[in-house]
């Protein structure tokens, strides 16, 4: 297990993939990868390719896909794309400026062999209703 | 087969306006643009929707008459003593504005995603102000770019040609530019800039304080400042003094990082500072094609940009309460009106907790997370494609968006939608 | 005098506006009159019969008191203008507290939300547990915190406390958050525990005074000695103490103090003592 | 639609020369008539008030990106000064800048009627018109700023009149303007690089062309096309001591181009362009030049820009102006520069009466006023919000009419700003016949409205009745009743509609917006229109169909016919 910083943003890919639905396997793949630093990769036994777990300080975590960042080096943090799948670990503090921290928060990363959920089923996981259709 | 020309594209905040659409019957055929994103928004935007408005019966979402939807929503926000009604990024200023009416009507909290992009860049504002200008300025007469915590390469994919170092402009070859690129990680826009600077996560409020002390010629006591050697942040300082025309844009990269209002209320100030050596300027890279638009008519409307709380008959602002992530996670909205936005997709876990614990509607032209979540779902015309209506590009100048294609039957714009809303409350209420 | 008890019974959780519940405001008032007042509950005009229990009981001091029994977390500028009399939460409280008191005093025995004392004039308030961001603020844009009183958290405090505060103290027994003091003009911030970072940014006056750790200081805070003792409000804080004088690039005077026992990755500063 | 009879009031109405005179007002459809059938028409009492034409507020910033930048800045402003909801009013926010809305009531309540945004970006006036369309009750229009642009600073160096005339004619009709507005010419564009001093002479980099030359040459192009209001001058150098001469300068540069027309240059808010001294510790007034031209020259009209005591906002498209309060003020601090036109900038303010230059500031504004003799030429401006707030007009009323209410006031200011300055020494007070012609019947008539600032028949039914009888008031005496009394009329009507009533709002119309219907001869045009298509591309980053606003974009279009194309 070990502490990294999580940054949350905007890809490119996700900008296009948002536009063919949040349903598509594009827009899937690429809100689950969590982007690590090669060296980073490399010091965690990190098989590029499998999974991890991210846990934020609240207990809640989510399974993504790692995979070697390309936009390295940034050694201790990683990267998610924007999407439901980082929502689960940002935190809803804001600071008393009504927003919350997309950027910057600590995390525990480890490997697990658990798979990563669909996003039906991870609102269903997480929220108190599912979706429908 | 009809080519229409000038077309505004409602990807993203630079608003441009050179697309060129060809339609055939009721499809849209072919775009002209230089932008992924536009090309798939305007490929893409009919899928993913529902033709009719849906409602939630036995957890199922099924076909309901616009009529009762409306009927639903309108009894949903005056039956709650607090209710929320959220997002207006992605739709036109005539939205926006039925959008106070209602909230105004209902007593509702209002606020738009500004609240989870540039919020704090507002806070910082309306402490210290804020030079900036239009894009065009940057075109005709920017010698340095400064893109701070942004990914225009990513997020804003014209941005660097149409406006700053790959543009021309009046008194401005694209060669006489340089650009420092100042993020977290080496992203796409610092491959393509001459300088890069990596600053640490959560350390940008540190670096710009360093950047002013190098201006001032005040010594640093440290060997370096979040994570950047002296000697470069010395070598940044003198670029920017020596600039003819300087302009820094930042992204969400130093809104959301910790520091958040303080970040820019301390980049405004080193923007407001080089106003002694040189001409410089501030702009913030603002994401929705619309949120500078939500921004500008709720303020016009109530003196106020985002999280006003109509709930006792008049604007009050109270950012850190009246903001939604802040009712949502205090549990006060017992109701929800989503429109134009996809909160489900981006909030943090709690906040949607709640939102999805309460009644909530969706106004949107595509099913997305959040209306898969809804009880009531009405969908609506994409503005900027099928119908009309005015944005505001991210440097504040206001556009009229064409509408290219018919929505498909049946498809109201979110102004006629709200305004039956409207309509409703207002019979419901006995008036 | 009186001592009114207060018992929310609110069937709904929106917020609440307790600007009616300071002492000169009830003063004088029997309890029909109190249940007989309105306010706001979210959006619905409401007398505060629909929403509290209040009942009359006496005791010895002079002065009104208002006791509210239980958590009243969605209630907010519990005491606004208050500039007498004292108020007892027996449980947590929602944002604003004492917003723009002048006098009389606040007890909170649970959490409060953000806002505590915003644009507070004087009077003390105290928390027994913790309290939220903007503790000692002022309102946005104003570029004015709180002018006068006391503010003392026994647990954390969050975020940007004594954000443009120009007088008073606050004294914070655990913990806080980034930017305490930022902006900061006047008056005294105490921080018994540790801070997240980011002190007195921008600050130009006033002092800061760190008891615990905190992760970095900023380089436009030019270290000028080491001293012995720290005062805060006549009262002297037991050091050594780092003496720092900032912000720099605000033309700053401000002082901050930090502990030099806590911080040992700060000795490398010493060799800057002129 | 209602007709109406407004029995017994004192009406004061100068366009047709009636003082106080118990006239009743026929109206019918919304404008003013000879007769009305009395069994029909409803009956407003008037008797023992006081009865004028709507006011005309022609420089006051309340509608666009400027005046929401300042709305934006300054949430501290308006957080306590707060309009709830309440039949057809809707809620908002006031003080120094307030929301649309209430900036509408706030008027109306005050009996104005017609008011018009004097500064409008070109490329930011869709914004402009977003806001005026949003502003209930109140008539209005936008002047274009134009005295930074780089295509007439182009024309003009290159003498091509013709052609100047053609684009700004083409402007004015693509962007629904109704005046050309020239702000601190070729200082902006100056200060778009960074510089902040400009004389009327220098020449502005990179287009060597001087201030001098781009007022004349507006003010030849407004003749050419026979707009209805002349050019809307904020002269260069405002707010440095010693800057009148730059007045007297830029009053006297046009002199020859005057005809018998009445004025061809309006100068506004001329307070901040009328001190004397050579720095702020030595500033005093330099009304007496001014006013001294003025009286012997009618090609020129002014706008005093009234300083008023409290917290207001300053905001102007003289963006190298605000860049220098700001250097002395330390606060906040917007500016704005817009692409290929203008600037703009925002500095909040609190004007103090102790201190000696506001003292100063303050009654150079009386002076001016007090001083001009003919009131068809000097208008009561604050130069809203930049002097004050326009809801501060009463008191200024007050003053204008009673001595004794300005001397009080004056006693309690630093006695060196009562001697240099010259309101110590003027005796002269407004009468209602003076203040309706400042007011409402000369602005009127200098914006060219001829249905406006005046009850005869035909005009529009805009009416404010006051709560004061004007035979019986001691106007020297009473300044309390007259502060009073213009904060908030009896009735408001607007083009025949009851708009306020004892200050609540009772109909909510919507007001037109004026623009000019401008044209040159087809050829003129369609020779410029190539070269204006080329460079815009050049000049900005939006397409040039991008710019228009459509006629069917103004919620309520008034289009006015300019009086003659007189273009070669």
């Amino acid at each position: 297990m070990a502490r990294f910083i999580l940054l949350s943003g905007r890809s490119l890919v996700q900008g296009v993939a948002k536009e063919a639905g949040k349903f598509s396997d594009k827009y899937l793949k690429e809100v689950t990868t969590c982007q690590i630093d090669p060296d980073d990769i490399k010091d965690f036994n990190i098989e590029p390719g499998t999974n991890v777990r991210l846990t934020a300080e609240d207990g809640s975590s989510v399974v993504l896909k790692s995979t070697q960042s390309s936009l390295a080096p940034h050694r201790g943090s990683v990267f998610i794309p924007y999407g439901p799948y980082a929502g689960i670990l940002i935190s809803s503090k804001t600071g008393g400026t009504g927003m919350p921290s997309f950027k910057g928060i600590t995390i525990e990363l480890e490997p697990t062999t658990d798979e990563v959920l669909p996003i039906k089923n991870l609102l269903e996981v997480n929220y108190s209703r599912g979706i429908s259709k | 087969m009809t080519v229409i020309s000038a077309v505004l594209c409602p990807g993203c905040g630079c608003l441009c306006d050179d697309t060129e659409v060809t339609v055939e019957g009721d499809q849209i055929v072919k775009v002209q643009s230089e932008c992924a994103v536009s090309t798939s928004k305007f490929l893409n935007y009919n899928k993913h929707r529902s033709t009719t408005p849906l409602q939630r019966v036995n957890g199922e979402l099924v076909q309901s008459p616009l009529n009762d939807s409306v009927d639903k929503i309108a009894k949903m926000l005056i039956k709650a003593d607090y209710p929320l009604i959220y997002g207006w990024s992605l739709t036109s200023c005539e939205a926006q504005k039925k959008g106070i009416e209602l909230a105004e009507e209902v007593g509702a909290v209002i606020d738009n995603s500004t609240t989870v992009c540039h919020g704090p860049s507002i806070l910082g504002f309306h402490d210290v102000g804020e030079p900036t200008c239009t894009l065009g300025e940057v075109r005709g007469r920017a010698d340095l770019i400064v893109y701070w915590g942004c990914n225009p390469s990513s997020a804003h994919t014209r941005h660097i040609k149409r406006y700053t170092s790959k543009s021309t402009g009046k008194f401005r070859e694209s060669s006489e530019r340089k650009v420092i690129v100042i993020d977290v990680r080496k992203t796409p826009t610092a491959k393509g800039a001459d300088i890069f600077v990596q600053v640490e996560p959560n350390k940008d409020f540190e670096l710009i304080t360093a950047i002013k002390m190098a201006l001032q010629n005040e010594e640093i006591e440290e060997k370096s400042v979040a994570g950047v050697s002296i000697e470069q942040i010395e070598e940044i300082a003198e670029m920017l003094r020596s600039c003819e025309f300087g302009v820094l844009f930042f992204g969400v990269g130093l809104t959301m990082s910790e520091g958040k209002s303080r970040n820019i209320d301390c980049a405004i100030g080193l923007a407001q500072e080089l106003n002694q050596w040189t001409k410089f300027a501030i702009i913030p890279m603002r994401g929705h094609f619309n949120v500078t638009g939500a921004n500008k008519v709720f303020t016009w409307q109530t003196g106020y940009p985002f999280a006003i709380d109509m709930s006792r008959g008049y604007p009050k602002y109270d950012p850190g309460q009246t903001t939604t992530i802040d009712v949502l996670s205090r549990k006060y909205n017992d109701a929800t009106l989503v429109i134009a936005s996809d909160p489900v997709a981006h909030f943090p876990k709690n906040a949607v907790q709640h939102l999805t614990s309460k009644p909530l509607a969706v106004i949107d032209p595509h099913l997305s997370l959040t209306a898969y979540m809804a009880d009531v779902v009405i969908p609506s015309a994409f503005v900027g494609i099928e119908t009309s209506g005015t944005a505001y590009r991210m440097d504040g100048i206001g556009l009229i968006m064409r509408k290219v294609i018919d929505p498909p039957n049946g498809i109201l714009p979110d102004t006629e939608i709200l305004e039956m809303i409207i309509k409703r409350v207002r019979e419901l209420k006995g008036e | 005098m009186a001592l009114k008890k207060f018992k929310l019974i609110a069937n709904s959780n929106a917020p609440i506006d307790g600007d009616i519940f300071s002492p000169n405001n009830l003063a004088g008032k029997n309890i029909p009159e109190i249940l007989n007042l309105e306010t706001w509950l979210g959006k619905k005009r409401v007398k505060v019969s629909e929403i509290f229990e209040v009942t009359d009981e006496s005791n010895e001091s002079e002065e009104l008191t208002l006791v509210f029994d239980g958590n009243i977390t969605q209630v907010t500028r519990v005491g606004k203008n208050m500039s007498e009399g004292k108020i007892i939460v027996k449980g947590s409280v929602g944002a604003f507290l004492g917003i723009e008191m002048s006098g009389g005093s606040i007890d909170v025995d649970g959490d409060a939300d953000t806002f505590v004392g915003m644009s507070m004039k004087g009077g003390t308030i105290q928390i027994k547990g913790n309290a939220g961001d903007a503790i000692g603020s002022g309102y946005w844009g104003s570029r004015t915190g709180m002018l006068g009183g006391l503010i003392i958290v026994q647990g954390n405090a969050g975020d940007e406390i004594g954000r443009w505060m120009k007088a008073g103290t606050i004294r914070i027994c655990g913990n806080t958050g980034i930017l305490a003091g930022s902006r900061l003009q006047g008056g005294s911030i105490l921080i018994q525990g540790n801070s997240e970072g980011k002190l007195g940014a921008s600050m130009v006056g006033g002092k800061v005074v760190l008891l615990g750790k905190t992760s970095s200081t900023f380089p436009s805070f030019y270290i000028s000695e080491i001293k012995s003792k720290a005062k805060v409000d006549g009262e002297k804080i037991s050091g050594p103490f780092y003496s720092f004088l900032g912000d720099i690039v605000e033309n700053g005077a401000g002082k901050l103090f930090i502990s030099v026992e806590n911080n040992p990755d700060l000795k490398y500063r010493e060799d800057f003592i002129p | 639609m209602t007709e109406f009879i407004i029995r017994n009031g004192f009406v004061v109405d100068p366009i047709n020369n009636i003082n106080c005179e118990r006239v009743d007002i026929a109206i019918k459809d919304g404008k003013i008539v000879e007769s009305v059938n009395e069994s029909n028409a409803k009956t407003i009492d008037a008797t023992d008030k006081l009865v004028m034409p709507g006011g005309v507020d022609l420089h006051s910033h309340i509608a666009g990106a400027k005046v929401n930048a300042g709305r934006l800045l300054r949430p501290e402003d308006h957080y306590k000064d707060y309009e709830v909801k309440k039949g057809l009013r809707r809620s908002g926010t006031g003080h120094s800048i307030p929301s649309v809305f209430t900036t509408g009531y706030r008027y109306a309540i005050m009996g104005y009627t017609t008011v018009f945004e004097p500064a409008s970006p070109p490329i930011k006036t869709i914004h402009t018109h977003d806001e005026l369309n949003d502003i209930p009750i109140l008539d209005s229009a936008c002047f274009p700023l134009l005295g930074n642009n780089w295509f007439i600073m182009e024309y003009l160096k290159e003498d091509k009149l013709d052609e100047c005339a053609a684009y700004v004619s083409w402007l004015m009709r693509t962007l629904k303007g109704y005046a050309i507005k020239v702000v601190d010419p070729g200082a902006v564009e100056a200060w778009k690089w960074g510089g902040t001093s400009h004389g009327y002479d220098d020449p502005v980099p990179r287009f060597d062309i001087t201030p001098r030359e781009i007022v004349r040459g507006l003010i030849k192009v407004n003749k050419m096309l026979g707009l209805p209001h002349p050019v809307h001058v904020h002269a260069n150098q405002l707010g440095k001591p010693g800057n009148y001469k730059t007045t007297l300068e830029t009053l006297d540069s046009v002199r020859d181009l005057a005809g018998d027309n009445g004025p061809i240059m309006h100068l506004t808010h001329v307070q901040f362009n009328a001190y004397a001294g050579v720095d702020y510790p030595s500033i005093s007034s330099g009304a007496a030049e001014i006013a001294d031209y003025v009286n012997k020259n009618r090609h020129v009209s002014i706008d005093i820009g009234q300083v008023m005591f409290g917290d207001t906002t300053t905001m102007t498209a003289d963006g190298p102006f605000e860049y220098q309060l700001f250097q002395l003020l330390r606060g906040k601090w917007i500016n704005n520069d817009v692409e290929a036109e203008t600037g703009s900038g925002i500095v909040p303010i609190t004007y103090n009466r102790s201190n000696y230059v506001h003292a100063v500031m303050w009654a150079i504004g009386l002076d001016l006023a007090l001083m001009i003799d003919d009131p068809w030429r000097v208008f009561i401006t604050t130069d809203h919000p930049n002097g004050g707030p326009f809801t501060e007009y009463p008191r200024l009323f007050s003053w204008l009419m009673s001595k004794k209410a300005r001397d009080k006031l004056q006693k309690r200011m630093p006695r060196l700003s009562r001697i240099r300055t010259n309101l110590r020494n003027i005796d002269r007070e407004y009468t209602f016949y003076d203040l309706a012609i400042t007011t409402r019947a000369a602005t009127a008539k200098i914006l060219g409205l001829k249905d406006k600032g005046h009850l005869g028949a035909g005009a529009d039914a805009d009416i404010a009745i006051y709560n004061i009888n004007p035979k019986e008031i001691n106007t020297s005496l009473e300044y309390k009743t007259i502060r009073k009394a213009f904060s908030t009329t009896h009735i408001t009507m607007k083009e025949g509609t009851i708009v306020a009533k004892e200050g609540e709002i009772v109909g909510t119309p919507i007001g037109r917006t004026y623009w000019v219907d401008s044209h040159v001869p087809d050829d003129l045009h369609n020779s410029v229109i190539p070269e204006i298509k080329r460079k815009f591309e050049d000049y900005y980053t939006i397409k040039i169909d991008n710019y228009h606003v459509p006629e069917s974009y103004l919620e309520r279009s008034a289009p006015i016919q300019p009086s003659e194309v007189s273009a070669k």
